[in-house]
């Protein structure tokens, strides 16, 4: 269907973009903030303006096409506006993870040989002049909170409004120039540079065109039917390259409005407030606010306990069918109606989802109860199967076709297959330019005729959709010759909501055996519930009571990949609990919260031996890192449970 | 002109043309003052122990009235009515402290203050729905005329009722300074840790206090009834200790004692001498007006100490 | 429950100080507004109307009064009843005097009238706190009754010390003496409070009442940030007053139409207090429910028994009612010092988060 | 003058006061003794407060720091001596005067108004600048909501400065004690004072929350280039932050300089750091 979109193909930049919006509705909110107390407002043709003048003051301060421009800090208009500014000279912006250590940071500039960086405030200043003497391409640093700044007399700093001063003198200086910037530009020009926190090895920077960007946006905007009236709430790190597609590319497509939040600790609040309209969040945030909506019910008086899981029982059964016009009789109908008005919608209400008319997750596996709590109550989330090589849409789920277990079907002028290791590839409109300076890793990447790997190995289910079971490296075999996804496996794990982080092993074994690391959150009030005393994470993660209740857990898991034919050897037979949470600071996960799976092999091989040499506790000490960067290490003997396995026999697989 | 003349120089005309008349007014006053007196003495005693401002005490002697004259009308004897009364006051005491005060403990003054006002109501409409509300003459057989000491009338009732006032403020007086209790009270007022350290738990304290002044309650409240008869106005009548505390300051027993013989003189001086000038009636207001007019050079009170504002 | 705010986000500080921030607050109090608009003149009676919303709607405005100068300035006023006293008889000799003012300015200068004797009450307010500064304000109550008592001057005259609103109209309709129906003096009287009410709500939420409150929660503070303790306290008295004045004339010329100064005795000042203190200190919603309760609840306790069956004796009843009223407040500042309207305060935050309990 | 153009004046003011740092003397404190009844709290103190500096008074329990702030501040009433402010001399003054003059103060134990939120409080310390009159505010109308709107928006860039954004419509009373003193600092700082009072602005604050306080005082004094007078136990704090110290004991001026030139004067380590600090 054609969606109510103003714009055309033939804008093929973002800037072009940005003029028409400017044009065809300048009053309509564009961007706003919160700040100081209340939702500071641009409109199209103000965030123009302030884009414009940047533009300019970057090119006066001798910005030139071709010139990179990094950005680092929180989702603030100011540093989008950056990036638009960047474009509109031809330049190209590069958002970095702002709060990755000064090494990683400096990786990313020098290899990219940053010229320019707009960073938020006091704390990025610091950092980056630290590391500005290994990156001699960097000589302009422009911040944008002067708050603390009073004293750097550096003369490569700028603040933003002095810039934005500058760049209106200078437009008046040379008017047109701007425009003829502007025209020069072409959608095959590089619009973006991400630089993606591989599991392995050094980031890689993943180039992408304009059109790969805004045909992407494009196609999934049509799909969908956005138009210009949604509000989206920027708060993943700008340099995700989901954010690049939601704040910039399909807001300059549909013309809608991005929002920013007071502060990191007031998201929820302010999310509360705004109530967008096209949400976009990993599992894991979904499954902790469902978390913190079961606490919090735990304390509600006993009737509207029974209420809430009596009608969340309705929603169970009928919501998800309605939200799909799937036939529901009369009765249910309005049974859902008045759980609508008790609990449904005052729910969404508390936690900001009212008006979402589409709201997306990817990048993990989501659990499947926690997903059709979402959708019974009548909220349209779906899941999508993107990455950053191909601007983000591979697989996305239709309308009416949202199944928790697959990933949906390939996303508008997309093409997949699948390789036989199973390994999923793709050609698409999105697909990147390249990876800056790499042409070898580019080349593993990407075939001379434009096919991707992901590295994910799927299948596709009998209605067509795909279905993800784990990266394909990761794949592995039993001695038995059985396949072994451990991705699979641990996720089947972490759907538990005792489960936080879950590491699967079995490749070149005879058996599979896991890590657990439990989420504190949850197993506490379990804890709390069942009067069980614990000092803190290391305790309770050692408790027996603990133990057991895991086990259950994996026994489910057991009982469950029992009848699959493929997967069926793949059950856990023992496990262990972690006795601290994994850590992206401890290098244990990526900044996306990914396992490492390689490092933490490495790291607790020990501990792996003890799973498979039958011995029933071992020893581990690790070091950390705790939130103020200090060291230190702490350590446990770990107690190793065997789980209940099922003998693989005929009987068993027809139950299936 | 005239009326200022009335107001400002006739009344000292009159009294220094009758001296001896002047005199007598006087003496009636004070007289009529130690009531005041006693029941100021009553909100003191509270008002030191549990820094409750006790605006139910003008309603305790209503109260107690009603309860002894209630008794007597029953046929009662008075020895018997009295013990009775007193039982009543008692309970009435640790009723207040368990249904009021107890729960209502680290709760703002202002608070406390109000909640009195709320028992002020309550005993007003209890005692009055057992009683009912018609005026009860009350006998003590004290025959309520003027006898003549050295040439100055002095009203016989008054005289006995000073008397009993007298002694029962004396008494209060070295129950305060010498008992243990009385300086446990007197510890409360400064800190109630201290009074713990006495030994004896606050709300025992608040209790007796209370008693206390039910009692004091009961004795003004026979006498008044006995004099004007028992009903509703005596609550007003009692009142007038408000502005006798202003004057003497919440927490100074003394203060109250001067104080209520300060304002019970004054008024009746005014209210013979100058009421006619500005129509009579005037002992409503003139203890509040001479207290207020007071209050704004001395706000403490008269013996009340300077507080020193520390942040 | 209720409540949607997702998406109720405030661009701009004038929309997010409104009175009623939320939109479903916004329809609650224009739904209220109807019903006191259209719903009550075209259906209570005569009776109810004269026995019941308009003593309510001018004790509202006492109330309102008074609330601003104990709970939001935190001065405890015992003269309530004086100073409505002063409203009612400076507006009968204004009216007197000069036939052809009109209500409205009559009322005003009333108000203004109560509100130079209330600067004048409040000046010991500078030198004595708490309960002196209560036993001064009943200097106040006592003083002004006797005055309008015994000076003839004040009721022309009249031997009886009784005075009776001449008829007066606005926009040619009658709205006391005789011939004003009772739905004209109700829609006076509920323009009249809804402007008042409004403009309290507008002065608590502003600077002056923020000076309020900082001498209630703590004037030595207050006083070392740079509030004048004299002017704010004088500003909450006059006020005060100024609402108490108007309170005072509407309850003599339009509720009962004559009145002698006893009427305006200390049981009012009394009545008054319990009011805010039950429906809630510190609030202008709070002076309404209380006006409310302490009216209906005397109704409730006279067929109470009638209802149960049993015949109890009429001046027993005022007794109990008396004696009712005792324990209720001895209740209330037991259970909810803070009245009604933190309980309605806190079922609001119930819906709101609704169906989490916190 | 519309609060946003007065934001501006202020940070081009400290701009300008940080190229001249600390300037000449803004205060004198002139030979003060005060006492209550008979008992003597303060004994011929005498010193002077500098523009832009953040002076230091220390001294053990019952030296009499605070009388001290109390007299500047004009809360208490010294018999003797006398404070010269802006080159205007005065012995006393009311407390409000003073706040009027350009001294705001913060106090040892918390002095919030409980009963208002974090905003209000905050608003609370515009008091003083806000000109509308009582039938303006009543009506709720033109300048009266202008200026209501503009002093609110100055009062959101101190909230903002103090990262108090979360809980600025909570009541104070629910607010955790390091929050609290947050706010009262937020109410101090919202009259725009020309010198700063804090009474042990970090008393019983945890490590963390000491270290926010001493950014804030930091940034404060560097932003807005206050001047500020401050009693603080935490020798370490002191000498940290302030750029002169004085020395009460038993309220007498034991010593004034440089905390290097304080933690050096035998006196000083007798009477005070010698004991247990």
């Amino acid at each position: 269907m054609a969606g109510p979109l103003t714009t055309t193909r033939d804008m093929d930049t973002l800037p072009k973009l940005l003029k028409h919006h400017a044009q065809v509705r300048p009053n309509h909110p564009a961007m706003r903030e919160k700040d100081y107390g209340i939702w500071q407002t641009w409109s199209w043709s103000q965030v123009h303006d302030e884009i414009m003048a940047f533009a300019a003051g970057l090119s006066a301060l001798g910005f030139e096409r071709g010139d990179t421009l990094a950005i680092v800090g929180d989702n603030r208009p100011q540093l989008y506006w950056a990036m638009a500014a960047a474009q509109t000279l031809g330049g190209t912006p590069i958002p970095v993870y702002q709060d990755s250590v000064a090494k990683e940071m400096a990786f990313v500039l020098q290899h990219a040989e940053v010229k320019f960086a707009v960073v938020e405030n006091q704390e990025q200043v610091d950092k980056l002049s630290e590391i500005m003497p290994d990156c001699p391409a960097l000589k302009t640093l422009i911040y944008k909170d002067p708050r603390g700044l009073r004293d750097y007399t550096m003369d490569f700093l700028h603040s933003y409004e002095k810039v934005q001063d500058t760049g209106r003198a200078f437009m008046k200086e040379k008017p047109g120039f701007l425009d003829a910037e502007i025209a020069k530009g072409k959608g095959s020009d590089l619009g973006v540079m991400l630089y993606t926190s591989g599991t392995t090895g050094q980031p890689k920077g993943v180039m992408l065109s304009f059109d790969n960007i805004l045909i992407t946006a494009r196609n999934n905007a049509v799909m969908e039917g956005l138009g210009p009236d949604e509000d989206v709430l920027a708060y993943l790190p700008m340099a995700w390259v989901g954010d690049n597609i939601f704040s910039m590319g399909q807001a300059y497509v549909c013309g809608f409005t991005v929002n920013c939040a007071e502060s990191s600790e007031t998201v929820l609040t302010d999310m509360r407030e705004l109530g967008p309209t096209y949400f976009f969040a990993p599992p894991r945030i979904y499954e902790n606010i469902l978390t913190t909506v079961m606490i919090r019910m735990e304390d509600a008086a006993s009737w509207k306990r029974k209420m809430f899981s009596y009608f969340m029982d309705v929603a169970k059964r009928v919501g998800t069918r309605i939200l799909d016009g799937k036939p529901v009789s009369g009765m249910d109908r309005l049974k859902y109606a008045i759980g609508n008005m008790m609990v449904y919608a005052p729910l969404k209400n508390v936690l900001g989802f009212s008006r979402i008319r589409l709201a997306y997750t990817a990048g993990e596996a989501i659990g499947p109860e926690i997903f059709s709590f979402y959708r019974s109550l009548g909220m349209n989330i779906k899941q999508i199967y993107g990455s950053t090589e191909a601007s983000v849409f591979i697989c996305v789920q239709p309308n009416g076709e949202v199944y928790a277990d697959t990933v949906g079907k390939p996303a508008p002028d997309v093409e997949i297959r699948l390789a036989d290791n199973g390994e999923v590839q793709f050609k698409s409109p999105g697909v990147f330019q390249a990876y800056f300076k790499e042409p070898q890793k580019t080349a593993d990447e990407k075939t001379a005729d434009g096919w991707v790997h992901t590295g994910d190995a799927g299948i596709f289910d009998d209605n067509g959709h795909l279905k993800i079971i784990d990266r394909a490296k990761d794949v592995g075999h039993l001695n038995n010759g059985a396949m072994f996804p451990p991705k699979y496996v641990e996720n089947k794990l972490k759907f538990f909501p005792y489960v936080k982080e879950a590491v699967a092993f079995g490749d070149k074994r005879d058996a599979v055996t896991v890590f657990i690391n439990i989420d504190i959150e949850a197993v506490g009030n379990w804890a709390e519930r069942k009067g069980l005393a614990y000092s803190g994470f290391q305790d309770l993660a050692a408790r027996p009571e603990v133990y057991d209740l895991l086990l259950d857990c994996v026994n489910t898991v057991n009982d469950d990949l029992a009848v699959h034919p493929m997967l069926s050897s793949c059950q856990i037979h023992r496990f262990l609990i972690l006795h601290k949470e994994l850590d992206a600071d401890d290098g244990e996960l990526t900044r996306t919260r990914k396992v490492r799976r390689r490092f933490i092999a490495e790291r607790y091989a020990d501990q792996i031996e003890a799973l498979y040499d039958g011995r029933d506790s071992v020893y581990v000490s690790t070091e950390v890192t705790f939130e103020d960067g200090r060291k230190g290490t702490v350590s446990a003997d770990l107690r190793i449970r065997d789980a209940k396995v099922h003998k693989v026999d005929e009987p068993l697989r027809k139950a299936s | 002109m005239d009326f200022l003349y009335n107001l400002l120089i006739d009344p000292l005309v009159q009294i220094f043309t009758y001296p001896i008349f002047a005199l007598e007014v006087l003496i009636g006053g004070l007289l009529s003052g130690v009531m005041y007196s006693l029941v100021a003495l009553g909100f003191v005693l509270i008002f030191k122990a549990s820094g409750v401002f006790n605006f139910a005490q003008g309603a305790m002697v209503l109260f107690a009235a009603l309860f002894f004259a209630g008794f007597i009308d029953t046929g009662l004897p008075w020895y018997i009515a009295l013990l009775l009364t007193i039982g009543v006051m008692v309970l009435l005491a640790m009723t207040i402290e368990r249904v009021v005060l107890r729960p209502l403990v680290n709760q703002p003054h202002i608070i406390l203050f109000m909640a009195t006002i709320g028992i002020t109501y309550f005993l007003d409409g209890f005692g009055q729905t057992i009683w009912g509300s018609s005026v009860r003459v009350l006998d003590l057989g004290i025959p309520n005329n003027p006898m003549e000491f050295g040439g100055v009338l002095i009203n016989q009732f008054d005289m006995v009722a000073a008397v009993v006032a007298g002694t029962l403020v004396a008494a209060l007086a070295v129950f305060f300074q010498k008992t243990r209790v009385g300086r446990a009270l007197r510890a409360v007022a400064d800190d109630h840790q201290a009074a713990l350290s006495v030994g004896i738990p606050l709300k025992t304290i608040w209790a007796i206090v209370w008693t206390v002044a039910g009692l004091v309650g009961l004795v003004a409240g026979i006498m008044w009834g006995a004099k004007l008869g028992v009903q509703f106005s005596l609550a007003m009548v009692a009142l007038k200790a408000l502005p006798v505390l202003i004057l003497g300051g919440f927490t100074s027993i003394p203060g109250a004692i001067i104080g209520g013989l300060i304002i019970g003189a004054g008024e009746k001086l005014a209210e013979v001498f100058w009421a006619p000038a500005i129509g009579g009636g005037i002992e409503d207001w003139f203890a509040y007006m001479l207290a207020l007019a007071f209050l704004l050079f001395r706000p403490q009170g008269l013996f009340g100490e300077k507080i020193i504002e520390r942040v | 429950m209720l409540y949607r705010e997702a998406g109720q986000f405030k661009t701009t500080y004038s929309a997010d100080q409104q009175i009623f921030p939320i939109l479903q607050d916004r329809i609650g109090f224009f739904v209220t507004m109807a019903v006191a608009f259209i719903a009550i003149p075209m259906f209570a009676g005569d009776y109810l109307t004269q026995t019941i919303f308009i003593p309510f709607l001018v004790l509202s405005v006492a109330a309102i009064g008074l609330n601003l100068l104990t709970g939001y300035a935190g001065q405890l006023s015992l003269g309530t009843g004086g100073f409505m006293a002063t409203g009612a008889f400076a507006a009968y000799k204004l009216a007197t005097s000069f036939p052809d003012l009109n209500i409205i300015f009559v009322f005003i200068l009333a108000g203004l009238i109560t509100a130079l004797v209330g600067i004048l009450f409040g000046i010991p307010s500078l030198r004595i706190k708490g309960f002196y500064l209560a036993v001064a304000t009943l200097a106040a109550q006592f003083f002004l009754l006797w005055l309008f008592n015994k000076v003839p001057w004040f009721t022309n005259y009249s031997s009886s010390g009784v005075i009776s609103a001449p008829p007066m109209s606005i926009f040619g309709v009658f709205v006391t003496g005789t011939e004003a129906s009772h739905t004209a003096k109700y829609f006076f009287l509920l323009v009249l409070v809804t402007l008042l009410a409004l403009a309290a709500k507008n002065m608590v939420r502003g600077h002056i009442g923020r000076a309020w409150m900082a001498v209630r929660d703590m004037d030595i503070a207050a006083e070392i940030i740079g509030i004048r303790p004299l002017q704010t306290k004088l500003a909450a008295f006059a006020i005060s007053s100024f609402y108490c004045g108007i309170a005072g004339a509407a309850w003599a010329f339009i509720y009962t139409g004559s009145v002698e100064p006893l009427a305006f005795n200390i049981d009012v000042s009394f009545r008054i207090l319990f009011m805010i203190i039950i429906g809630g200190l510190g609030s202008i919603l709070g002076s309404f429910l209380g006006a409310g309760f302490i009216i209906l609840l005397p109704v409730f306790l006279t067929n109470a028994p009638h209802m149960l069956g049993l015949n109890i004796p009429v001046d027993i009843i005022s007794h109990m009612e008396v004696m009712v009223f005792g324990a209720l407040i001895i209740f209330f500042l037991i259970v909810e010092p803070h009245g009604l309207a933190r309980l309605w305060q806190i079922g609001k935050e119930k819906l709101r988060l609704w169906p989490f309990p916190y | 003058m519309s609060v946003v153009a007065d934001l501006t004046d202020i940070n081009q003011a400290s701009v300008a006061a940080h190229a001249r740092s600390i300037g000449d003397v803004v205060l004198s404190v002139q030979n003060i003794s005060l006492s209550f009844g008979g008992v003597r709290a303060l004994t011929n103190i005498s010193f002077e407060v500098r523009e832009h500096e953040i002076l230091a008074i220390i001294g053990p329990n019952g030296a009499g720091k605070s009388s001290m702030l109390n007299v500047i501040n004009g809360f208490y009433h010294p018999q003797e001596g006398k404070i010269i402010h802006k080159g205007v001399e005065r012995k006393s003054m009311r407390p409000h005067e003073a706040a009027r003059r350009g001294i705001a103060r913060t106090f040892q134990n918390i002095a919030l108004f409980k009963g208002m939120s974090a905003l209000d409080n905050i608003m609370t310390g515009r008091n003083t600048m806000m000109k509308s009159n009582i039938l303006a505010q009543a009506l709720y109308f033109g300048p009266a909501r202008k200026e209501e709107m503009e002093h609110r928006k100055f009062c959101e860039h101190i909230i903002d400065f103090l990262e108090i954004e979360a809980v600025r419509k909570t009541p104070v009373g629910r607010l955790p004690y390091g929050m609290q003193k947050r706010v009262e600092l937020g109410r101090a700082l919202a009259a725009q004072p020309d010198i700063l009072l804090l009474d042990e602005p970090m008393a019983g604050m945890n490590v963390e929350e000491k270290e926010d306080m001493c950014r804030f005082i930091l940034d404060v004094n560097n932003e807005f280039g206050t001047t500020m007078v401050l009693i603080e136990h935490d020798m370490g704090v002191v000498m940290d932050i302030s750029d002169r110290v004085v020395v009460l004991d038993y309220g007498r001026k034991l010593a004034d300089g440089t905390p290097d030139a304080v933690r050096a004067n035998q006196e000083v380590i007798d009477a005070y750091l010698g004991v247990g600090h």
